[in-house]
């Protein structure tokens, strides 16, 4: 029987990566022991109680990595500890972006899978954590935009005069962008996206958004549906497009990622000095660099009246939800780790990077000479 | 010889039967005009043809020839000049002629009779001629009534008249095929034809103005039916397949149009008037209403129209309903705007939660006062679920509650149709002076239910 | 009886006419109704082969019947013309607008 | 020519009474004079420079109170500097519920229209600040829920499990109500309301919003379409059905008011005890005593895990929209007073509350009795 | 007497046309085909009348009268056991007993003829003959291959054969006729009835199973014109009214089922197989197609309907009307569930977006787990624009990229329709095995305009 | 020529019958394409009228005649039993359903 332990997230971090429900399947379906740090999810209003009833044992922090096979956290939260040979971490790392954080692990020997890393598969879908936090964080960026927004979204024709909707740009159209436009479409907003890949046209249209093309763009077929980098002719021409629209626009969200890589520039400081007063950023892509010049990660500031909001963790915002989505994800993702030899598992070879503190996952061989 | 008439006849009935076809069709109607003209021509033709081996005197020939001419070139002249609006008093008009054209056929060949002829030939002509003169009368009073040169006379006395005087004209022929009537079979003619003419404008004179195009469809399948008749008399095919068409089909068309305007016939005929449904007494407007079909049609010819939403539009929850219309018009053409009072609904900004909600673009969202100055550029404004934010008492009544706040001018437009379930009061709970417009009709009926027969309509055009 | 049997062929014809007739226009739709209506008017005025009949067999001498002929026919014609040229202006707007 | 001065807003408020656009067709269409206090509409981005363009002159404090005919502002602000004889205060000074704040304006022998008191009739509606503000508010308090609010609002059905549509309640549907109502809506909410006006229904179920009836309403036909108190056995009726619904709710927002009167109390502490945690509370009555016992206004305050923000002033927060909406509503209210008499109209006479320092206003003479 | 008779063919006539009519009307189809029962069995109670004044022996009568009742026992038999799913081949199998009635009637009639016969009867008996012996065989072999029994075979010689043939059938009499052929009228009877019994089976032989429907209607028509011509033979009235009125609208209802099918008539007589709009030869599926009314049809007897939204509902923006058909069900008392899949669209709560939008119920949104087990109890499931999340491969071929995806297990459901513009893939690009199955139909065109179909004619039923 | 004029009244009759036959199905809204075809294969058992008639004509002797007769007729009778009973059990389906 495997044990596996929950630690406690950093203090910022109200989310859980298991809730009581799925602790109790873990104990229950896949018979493993679970081990978890006290106070795991008192910021979310969950007792202790709630996770030993589900058959978990509360217990210290030195004590659970010593005696689990497996640690479960959302984020990279191990400082070198002493830990039981062979542990194996379980979290979303952001590794390829932040690849100093491996040392402490390849010291000490531990193996890693970091689901940020898990290929975007049809089968792979319920353990996708990206998609799951990308949702919420798209959905809380126009909520967070609404409140920061000195206007009003939807159009007001009143007896005293009439309230324009807010003009709202969505950059980039990925799971965490096309649920920011569903979500200011309803909200009444007026909505522009915009995509290098011209196959979300599609996916943008079918929310009733308008589509800004580009035209020219090179589309790669072994990106998995990921974005490429792209030609200088066709960044021009895109930052002129983007830019004439960023200036008509009282929102802007920013959600334009390259895995691994940092985070495309898209909206500039010219373009934003073209904003009015009043207006709001939200930069999803803050931690990979941010799509806007001047976002500051994990903060707002105040630009010339203009509200500039950066943060890529946004579904934080949202702990009840964004646990419960969690809390499946790592689910699935351990009874599948479970369930199936590494050797066999395209999803499980995808995700890991460390086996027995050793560098198993190809797209950090680069990376690691670089640091 | 007689083949070639015969072939010629069949011809020709054939085509009234393919004309009528395709003329209850909107693709083909236009079409099937032309059709029942051309079987028309043939028809006349061949009749004339026969006056060749019939050896009829040239006076006889100049005298048709002359009254074919002179009829065909006023009635093309006639036709051409008559305003669109005027259509429903022209064909009254013309369907008098028939009528007229009928009751002379019937008196000339009924004195002209010799003694031998049967009883069956005698009912026959007593029946083409007395048809002939009720859609004869009754089809000038009709006429008068449309052109506005008659008004509406409704007594007890009258519908009682005119029932007695149908029991005559029941009467008097029985009584004399029994021989209790000792006149000549002229006389009774001339009799009959006197008393009908009378009963042709009794019929009329009691029914509402706006029941008339029913009225007119009913006197026109009358007119089919004195053709049958006088068919029968010349056992000529084609006059009475003819008239048996226009009978059956104008007594069908008679019923269809009293369906699509929520009307029974029988409340038609005694003259009994139409009122909204939640109209209760206490208003005493005189409204216009209109049918769905009509609306339809009205907006098929537009090519600008505007919708103004209101407070009904929620309740119908018809929101998304009335974007299919947008739609389906702007496919045809039509440039269609939203225009948003700033209080409709009760709460600011609700027509915009509904106009959202049914993803209708912002583009076509018009405010109040950027259009108020050219309201007349529509031709056709639906008034959907509002009310008060298109009284006109807001502008003109200075006693009104209202007055003051500004309007949009629907009333400007050069039609507008208000839907609504009834003749209730809008929020401010005042009477609405737009209904007593001229270019102002009701379309009674939940917004939901009337839009979407609208769509019906239109889609067949 | 003897009626019906001497006369089937008419009384087929009579009832297959009337149904006809009906069968014809029972699916019109509201739009269609006045033009319709003026169109079977139109139809109507064939009441004019009957009265270019009756002409052929007046006595050219019979002028009371002659002119009373002559305004049937006249009326009868101006149904026609009037009723034909009435319908197709109103159908011309059918045309102008091209559906979908 | 009559001289108008405008006034600058206490700190926390960013809404103007009048912006540049309205300034400028007092002073052409109504051809008054417009002084300013300097800084005016900096909060929004509006510098002195925009009024001045306008033909406002800028001006100091002391000298605007002692030049001009009319003052305008938002708030009550007038602490006894001198004034002008016969000055005439246009504003929002919520004085029936506030008659204390009278002194100082009848020591001065002042006049005053309080906008609040404008009657409800068809004709002054656009004017009516009340609804104007009213309807942002409800706005922004299903923003401001969505924004603390640790759940999503509309159902997602995700790979990793569904997350059910939050349950809003509204209390109370007048104008905030119903926009809140719509609001919920279209974030895609299970949304029901209450309100004593059982013709609100109607109102309710027209936003596809379910309307909790309760039985026996008495109705009073001259209250001009506010609430009027009602009686025990109703009141008790009541009760326990909204508490049967608050503890259905994930979010509840209380609109609910009785003009001049303390707001009704409707959402008990035993009540907001059956809650889940994470739930949210958003109180627009907390000015007049809240619709929540455990409101404290204008303050947000975390029970047992369920956030409680109460705030009659949400408008404020969307500075920029409701600037827009008030200065049309005091340029109407404006162009009204300098086109009529008070004799005339029914509209000055029914705000009008001070005239020459003597009270004029028939609610007044019983309230300032219990001051 | 005869005037009677006269009478009673003149009833039956006219009750076999009110019959016609009221069938094609949802409301009286059932009614309608009562008046036409009773019709016929009018016209079979004057024929047998005729008998007793015309003094037939006994024999002949005992011989017809058990004839007519082991026919009808036999027929009401039949007609109780027959699955309603096996309808359309038992009607092929009733029509060829008519034909075959056609058939012997032409041949005993016409060996019995003397020599004085005019030529226009001759040519009426080998008409009668013909279109008989075609509607005999045809039928049974339709038969043959509705139920099963009989595989399409579509060779070019075979068509090449039957055109021949049908060239024989032309020529032959035409030849005789003009006395090129030197044989007895009876021979001839003989020869033309042994070529049109091969030319039915030639005939129907190429045709795909899936056309069948159509090509019975056909053979109905020929049957009817058989019995005209028959009715020609024996001057009767009633026959040749009945005979003209099955030819006349089996041929209108043939060409009106090729329309509602999609199908030109010419194509499906040459036995061209149907593929999607946008099926490429690439894939090689054997797929069944529906029609919009036929889903109407089905949907109007389904108790409980589940619908399975995808990112094709999105695309086509269909959520309105999509809300549209669900209320016209609820008002049919038909349950209605949305089953959402939680990877259906493109991004997490995609369909939930689209279907707040068009204001549906949470209540009737179900989620995959909570029905997956009890799919059976859904009578039909519409699968509107969703591709991969219904696809079985995901279950049973281990090789698919989707393998391991949990699906809606729409193929369990006792009927599945799936509403796809053409053969295209979803968005893992692979090939949907739900539509091999026998259970499963797709309806081809955007969803959009195939949901407003299926509304318009569900609203007539 | 001549077989016009004589026949006149079978065109019209004809021409008539084919019509109504059209047109009186024109409207079938294609969910009743099933029924109604049934319908119609029914009524077009009224062949059977024709057996009888040649049943009664056939000389009591000529026994392959009767025989043949005999089954035509048979034929016939199945074929408007069958119909008008497969109709009707199609058609109650129609019935079971309160439409709106
Ligand atoms: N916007 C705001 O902020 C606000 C707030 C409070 C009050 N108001 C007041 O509300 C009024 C708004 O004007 P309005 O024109 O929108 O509405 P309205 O004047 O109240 O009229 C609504 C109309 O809709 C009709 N109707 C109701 N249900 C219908 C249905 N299902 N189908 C068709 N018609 C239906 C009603 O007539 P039937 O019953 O005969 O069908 C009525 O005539 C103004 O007086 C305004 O002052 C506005
Ligand atoms: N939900 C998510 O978070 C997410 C994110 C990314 C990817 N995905 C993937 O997306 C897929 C979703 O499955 P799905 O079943 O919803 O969609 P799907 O498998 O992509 O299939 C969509 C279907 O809709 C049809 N269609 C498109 N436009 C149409 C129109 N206008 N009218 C009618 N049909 C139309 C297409 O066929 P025709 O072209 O032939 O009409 C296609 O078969 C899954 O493979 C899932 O893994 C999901
Ligand atoms: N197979 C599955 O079932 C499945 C599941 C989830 C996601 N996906 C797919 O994975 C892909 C990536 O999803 P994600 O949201 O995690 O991606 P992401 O967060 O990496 O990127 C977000 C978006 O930014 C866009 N982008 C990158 N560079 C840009 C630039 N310079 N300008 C504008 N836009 C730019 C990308 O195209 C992407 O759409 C999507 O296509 C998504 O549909 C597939
Ligand atoms: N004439 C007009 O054009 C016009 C314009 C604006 C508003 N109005 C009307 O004025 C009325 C008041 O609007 P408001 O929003 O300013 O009112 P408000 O702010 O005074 O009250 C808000 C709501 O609370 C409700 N309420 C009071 N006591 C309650 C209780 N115990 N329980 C539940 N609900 C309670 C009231 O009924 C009201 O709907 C509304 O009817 C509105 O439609 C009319």
């Amino acid at each position: 029987m495997k044990t596996l332990g929950i630690l406690k997230e950093p203090n910022q971090e109200k989310r859980v990566c298991l809730l009581p429900s799925e602790v109790k399947r873990l104990t229950n379906e896949l018979e493993v022991e679970v081990k978890f740090e006290s106070g795991l999810g008192e910021k979310i209003g969950i007792s202790d109680e709630a996770y030993v009833e589900a058959g978990a044992i509360s217990d210290d922090q030195t004590e659970i990595l010593l005696s689990s096979d497996i640690i479960c956290t959302i984020h990279h939260n191990y400082h070198g500890q002493k830990i039981k040979e062979g542990l194996c971490f379980v979290g979303i790392f952001n590794l390829l972006y932040y690849p100093n954080r491996l040392e402490k692990y390849t010291q000490n020997k531990a193996d890693i899978f970091s689901l940020d890393l898990l290929p975007r598969s049809t089968t792979a879908q319920s353990m996708d954590v990206l998609s799951s936090m990308g949702s919420l964080s798209g959905y809380k960026a126009v909520i967070k935009a609404a409140e920061l927004f000195g206007g009003s979204m939807p159009m007001f024709t009143t007896a005293a005069g009439t309230l324009r909707p807010a003009k709202v740009l969505v950059i980039g159209a990925g799971v965490a962008g096309l649920q920011a436009i569903a979500t200011a479409k309803r909200l009444g907003a007026v909505v522009e996206a915009f995509d290098v890949r011209s196959s979300a046209g599609e996916d943008i249209r079918s929310l009733g958004a308008k589509f800004i093309e580009v035209p020219g763009y090179k589309e790669s077929e072994n990106a998995g549906g990921y974005a490429v980098v792209q030609s200088p002719e066709y960044l021009k021409k895109q930052k002129e497009l983007i830019n004439h629209h960023i200036s008509l626009a009282s929102i802007v969200i920013g959600t334009a990622n390259i895995p691994g890589k940092k985070a495309p520039l898209l909206i500039e400081k010219s373009a934003v000095d073209n904003m009015k007063s009043g207006s709001v950023i939200i930069d999803l892509a803050a931690e990979q660099g941010g799509n806007c010049e001047l976002t500051v990660n994990g903060e707002l500031i105040d630009y010339n009246g203009i509200k500039i909001y950066g943060n890529s963790h946004l579904s934080r915002e949202l702990p009840e939800s964004a646990s419960q989505l969690l809390s499946n994800n790592y689910f699935s993702f351990l009874s599948h780790l479970l369930k199936n030899d590494l050797e066999n598992s395209p999803l499980l070879k995808g995700c890991k990077v460390l086996e027995k503190g050793n560098i198993v996952h190809p797209s950090f061989e680069s990376k690691l000479e670089t640091t | 010889m007689t083949s070639l008439i015969g072939l010629g006849y069949l011809i020709s009935t054939f085509s009234f039967l393919i004309g009528l076809k395709f003329m209850s069709s909107p693709k083909n109607a236009a079409k099937g005009n032309t059709i029942a003209a051309i079987g028309m021509i043939l028809a006349v033709l061949v009749t004339i043809f026969t006056a060749f081996y019939e050896n009829v005197p040239t006076i006889n020939l100049i005298i048709t020839g002359t009254a074919i001419l002179a009829g065909t070139l006023l009635g093309k002249n006639i036709s051409d000049k008559v305003e669109m609006t005027k259509m429903p008093q022209l064909i009254s008009f013309f369907n008098a002629t028939g009528g007229g054209c009928a009751l002379i056929l019937g008196l000339v060949e009924g004195s002209s009779l010799d003694i031998s002829t049967g009883i069956v030939l005698k009912i026959v002509l007593v029946i083409g001629l007395l048809t002939g003169a009720i859609a004869f009368t009754g089809s000038i009073l009709a006429y008068g009534k449309l052109a506005g040169k008659i008004k509406d006379i409704r007594t007890k006395s009258l519908v009682y008249t005119g029932r007695s005087i149908l029991g005559l004209i029941l009467l008097l022929p029985i009584l004399y095929f029994l021989d209790f009537l000792p006149i000549e079979f002229s006389t009774l003619l001339y009799l009959m034809g006197g008393i009908s003419l009378i009963y042709g404008i009794l019929f009329v004179l009691p029914i509402g103005g706006a029941d008339m195009p029913v009225v007119i469809s009913l006197l026109n399948s009358i007119t089919g039916v004195a053709t049958a008749f006088a068919g029968f008399v010349y056992v000529n095919k084609v006059m009475i397949a003819g008239g048996i068409f226009v009978g059956a089909a104008g007594l069908l068309l008679t019923v269809l149009m009293c369906k699509a305007m929520n009307r029974s016939l029988l409340k038609v005929l005694a003259g009994t008037f139409k009122k909204g449904k939640n109209s209760v007494s206490e208003s005493e407007q005189i409204i216009k209403t209109i049918s769905t079909s009509e609306t339809a049609m009205q907006l098929s010819y537009a090519k600008r129209v505007a919708i103004i939403p209101g407070y009904g539009l929620a309740v119908a929850q018809a929101q998304h309903i009335c974007s299919q219309l947008q739609q389906l018009l702007e496919r045809r053409d039509t440039e269609v705007h939203y225009i948003i009072h700033p209080v409709a609904g009760r709460m600011p900004g609700h027509m915009n939660v509904l106009l959202a909600e049914a993803n209708i673009d912002y583009a076509v969202l018009k405010e109040m006062d950027e259009v108020n100055d050219h309201m007349d550029l529509y031709d056709m404004v639906l008034v959907i679920g509002a009310n008060d934010v298109v009284n006109p008492a807001a502008e003109n009544d200075e006693d009104s509650p209202v007055y003051g706040m500004p309007i949009i001018k629907a009333y400007k437009s050069q039609q507008v149709v208000v839907m609504k379930r009834g003749m209730s009061k809008g929020y401010a709970g005042v009477k609405n002076d737009l209904f007593d417009l001229n270019n102002c009709s009701l379309l009674f009926g939940d917004a939901k239910d009337s839009l979407q027969q609208i769509i019906n309509q239109l889609k067949l055009v | 009886m003897e009626f019906i049997s001497t006369n089937l062929e008419n009384i087929y014809f009579l009832i297959f006419s009337i149904f006809i007739g009906i069968e014809v226009i029972s699916n019109v739709p509201a739009i269609l109704h006045t033009p319709l209506m003026s169109g079977a008017n139109a139809i109507s005025g064939v009441i004019m082969v009957g009265a270019i009949i009756l002409m052929f067999n007046i006595e050219p001498t019979d002028y009371l019947n002659l002119t009373l002929g002559g305004i049937a026919v006249f009326l009868g014609a101006l149904n026609i013309s009037g009723g034909f040229f009435t319908t197709g202006r109103m159908l011309k707007m059918f045309k102008t607008k091209t559906s979908k």
